[in-house]
């Protein structure tokens, strides 16, 4: 890290001031991760992404992740365009809903969903009767994840989707494209990135849950909840391998969000 | 040919009142206006981007208030070129043939035509975001006429333009209507643009038609105190008539002819008002002695704003003219305009 | 919900597939938390609130999430200063390394964080020697929080700094402020609704944590892990009133945020 | 007084090389140049907002190249008004007070002078928020004046204002000079605004200066090809000079005087271009023939470009006069030019 070009010699304390604040953040935030990913030996990681329990919960995790990431992209799209390209009674309110699930308490989450899952509630009895299953299920898991993730997927698509001139479709449905083709022709090729980074960011999100999936499905075992057993049952050194490769998948989630928004800067 | 018949659009912020258009086969029609006068709700009305609450639109003959934008068979070019910027320049111009099916061919036949009318054949495989302002622009028009539409909108189609190639794409713009004799509509705020390129006008104020005629008639005859500044008649006033005369305040002005008592207004053009460190000869109709009481240098001419007897007028004189007569503030002046050059209304 | 007003009747097939999806989503939003909130009875909710247990947790959930928030503003104000108005080489990734917390799993930060206070470790072995514990202590639930709380305070203050034009800095410069006067004369003032935005977000992110939390301190417990054990130990049932409780504060903290958040488009 | 010695800056994707410029106390002195040529940069560096890599700015006699901004005793007004948004207009306009205190006393006492002068008794409550551009930019004025500063920079003070606005600022920027007789520098790319208000002119492109001078010589007598064309001399020509003659190519041009053979261009103003339909009497000088190869209508007068010998040249003439002489593109023309408006350099 190179230091800042300060403009001016005068501003002496605001620069140690600002410096050293940002120095301890940053070393608040890379010490931890740094830590766990050296306290663990080689030999460790070798040995723990050979346990078969272990692929088996990382493997659910990223597989339900990107079924909410999908889930999403299907019912999100259409719901952020609305959002994007129409003015209507209500919509500063629709948009505080959609933001709800990012403030509720991860535990709260889950105990939510399970409130209409049981078989005292209609819902809860319709998919019983359709042999759908909520708790301790993966559709319940996917369940859980789409509901904390669409909302980071519907923001971030909103937002490309506001980016995108309406004078393009404009001009598309005067040139005879429909309403439908405009979108297949111009809308989606300019906003497919944001699509992309939303899916990317919904995964993430996903794939990070931990208290609303313990309450709903502690069995099947996604990644976390696989981390808190071992944690709870062997302790702090038996969770540290089993986090590191988590970490791993989600820096790589992290990696691919970085490029997309990158090359989407540079496309507008 | 384009017929709009009492259009009446409601939005949040803004109402059209009653608009009423005819504009025939062939013409280079220009809809003039300030910012904020509502010209481009006229044209996305047409196109059918905004909702109709009252009215009818046709496009040669067929009533085309109901039908989506895609139905209508307009061109539309908008001041931003709106190009496709993830198309090249080939595929931006070929976007619409698709949908254009004559006797089972494609109306791409005149495309060859278009793309050299246009100078286009070089740019074809570019990327849109190379171009120049110029060259998009041209690239806009080529996209709009490929389909062959049956009227041309044009959406302030110089503002954003450079001045180099504000001029290029007006020679392209006079140079296609007399080629083609496509039906245009253009909207701008620039009277030049107007007077360069159009046939007859309409000048639009807050929703309203102020004035539709001739280039000529909304130059020279405008029906409103607003038309009149905005053509540029900068000295408007309200007057009471009086056979050959005229009466602001207590300014006499001598008519060319006996004017009806009903009008209201009078107006000059600045340039038409002549100003003299010395008397002007006996005679001389409307002569004033006046003080200056502002000069603004405006590069190649200057405004000069006269006072007499409470009235400001403003003329233009050259800038040479105003340094050899060595004008200044508090200067007394002569004045005289020609009764040909007021216009009451 | 006002249907939006549709510019043409073209659009029908976009129509009922835009609202439809709208509707789903929204509804999938918030069925459960209605349901969760219907199904606790008032006389359960009035229980629930004089057990002293619950009131305790929601009050520690509470301290040490603005406990966060505080540190955040403290720390974060000057950092976020730093990346709003200066330029250097490697800004990017430390934009980059802020958001980190965000996007890891939440066991995976109470495991990484457990691993640097631990006594085989020096910083560890440092805290101990001057008394301060990190697992099962408060202090070790404010360190928790404020890892997952500060992105969200640093992103939106930065963005506040930066709508700020730097012009205005350099007037107050040439009027004869300091750096320093002209921070608090202007930079403050028109910033501070930025920074009670970012810490109302850093707040509810932080009071919503509980995946990281559970790993570094179950004892004291905070409100999400109240909700948890109570769902472990008795059930679905006896859980919900908690729940409904935390959820109060936290859409309590919501409306703060939507207030403030308009009041700030105002004022630019 | 400013002296500006060797300055250079560099930033990431702009330099400023070797700025010299040495501006009198009491002078009004105008940086001219086009956008990006660097103006702002210069400013910054005599606030003290840019690092200065070499040279070394004086404020009357000090140097101040290592202070830091509240030390130097400048005055800032900038084009978008900058007003604090969270003050009222009486607490912008006493931002600076606390900070200039002399001899135990803030220097307040101009105060109620200055808000007078620039009439903001009235507005004085108000938020900022709500004000009009015009008034904005008096605050802004007022403001900058409060801390009775040695010098006052201002960074293009007119272009975001509307017309009406415009000339209001002016008349008030040109009594305050006259009135208070301070220091200033002011940046814009407007010569007019320079003619109007500035005594002497250094103009800049690409981070150079290109020509210092009083306002009329830079007008009447630019020293590169680049400042002909920025004070309006459209018409620019490398040339060979030969006794009193120049040549263009193949056009023998007429001086007034014999010229040094090192000169290497001629530039002539469009205005003194006279253009007619029949031939000039004889004996008049540098009288072509020409062919009116384009007409561009800007409004009160129109463009002219006309082709003689291979060379385009540019001319200007009334609307009126276009008109009467009903020239349309191809017309045959006579053109003239006096000797002493054929500027060489």
């Amino acid at each position: 890290m190179k230091l800042p070009n300060w403009r001016n010699q005068a501003l002496d304390p605001l620069i140690w001031l600002t410096v050293s604040s940002s120095m301890i953040i940053i070393a608040f935030i890379l010490l931890p991760l740094f830590e766990m990913v050296f306290q663990s030996s080689l030999a460790d990681l070798r040995e723990t992404i050979r346990d078969k329990d272990v692929i088996q919960s990382i493997r659910l995790s990223i597989y339900t992740s990107v079924s909410a990431a999908l889930i999403s992209f299907l019912f999100g799209t259409p719901f952020a365009y609305l959002l994007a390209r129409k003015e209507f009674a209500g919509k500063k309110f629709i948009e505080s809903i959609v933001d709800l699930p990012i403030m509720i308490p991860h535990p709260v989450i889950g105990i939510a969903i399970l409130s209409i899952a049981g078989k005292n509630h209609w819902l809860g009895e319709i998919m019983s009767s359709l042999g759908i299953r909520i708790m301790g299920s993966v559709t319940g898991i996917i369940v859980v994840l789409t509901f904390v993730g669409l909302p980071f997927y519907v923001n971030n698509v909103k937002t490309g989707f506001e980016a995108i001139p309406v004078r393009l479709e404009n001009i598309s449905r005067s040139l005879g494209a429909s309403a439908i083709g405009t979108f297949f022709r111009v809308t989606f090729p300019l906003a497919w990135r944001s699509m992309v980074v939303g899916m990317i960011m919904c995964t993430a999100r996903a794939i990070s849950e931990f208290g609303a999936i313990v309450i709903v499905a502690y069995h099947p075992m996604i990644a976390p909840v696989m981390i808190y057993q071992r944690f709870t049952a062997y302790g702090l050194r038996y969770s540290q391998p089993v986090a590191v490769w988590l970490i791993i998948v989600c820096l790589f989630l992290f990696l691919l969000l970085r490029v997309f928004s990158i090359h989407k800067k540079k496309m507008t | 040919m384009i017929r709009i018949e009492n259009l009446c659009v409601r939005l949040p912020d803004f109402s059209l009142h009653k608009i009423d258009l005819r504009i025939q086969a062939g013409e280079f029609f220009t809809l003039l206006g300030p910012t904020g006068a509502g010209k481009t709700v006229v044209l996305e009305a047409v196109i059918g981007l905004v909702p109709v609450s009252e009215g009818r639109i046709w496009i040669n003959s067929r009533d085309v208030t109901r039908l989506p934008p895609e139905k209508r068979g307009i061109g539309i070019v908008y001041q931003d070129y709106a190009l496709f910027p993830h198309l090249t320049v080939y595929e931006n111009i070929v976007y619409g043939l698709r949908y254009h099916k004559k006797d089972g061919k494609k109306t791409g036949k005149n495309l060859d035509f278009i793309v050299d009318r246009f100078s286009l054949r070089r740019i074809l495989g570019r990327s849109i975001l190379n171009l120049s302002g110029g060259e998009m622009q041209r690239v806009a028009l080529a996209r709009a006429l490929a389909v062959d539409p049956s009227v041309l909108l044009l959406d302030e189609p110089l503002s954003a333009l450079d001045p180099n190639f504000r001029e290029e794409i007006r020679e392209i713009l006079k140079m296609l209507h007399a080629d083609t004799g496509i039906t245009v509509l253009m909207v701008t705020h620039d009277f030049s643009e107007a007077q360069y390129l159009g046939q007859r006008s309409a000048v639009i104020n807050k929703g309203r038609l102020e004035q539709v005629g001739t280039v000529t008639e909304v130059f020279h005859q405008p029906a409103t105190p607003f038309v009149a500044k905005f053509v540029g008649m900068k000295n408007v006033f309200p007057a009471i008539f009086e056979g050959r005369k005229a009466y602001v305040a207590n300014l006499r002005i001598e008519l060319g002819f006996e004017e009806s008592e009903r009008k209201k207004y009078i107006a000059i053009r600045p340039e038409d008002i002549h100003i003299r460190g010395d008397k002007f000869p006996p005679g001389t109709p409307n002569c004033i002695e006046a003080t200056v009481s502002k000069i603004l240098n405006q590069g190649f001419y200057s405004d000069v704003i006269i006072e007499s007897a409470g009235i400001e007028l403003r003329a233009i004189i050259s800038s040479s003219s105003l340094f050899r007569m060595s004008l200044t503030e508090k200067t007394r002046v002569y004045a005289a305009f020609d009764t040909s050059v007021v216009h009451a209304f």
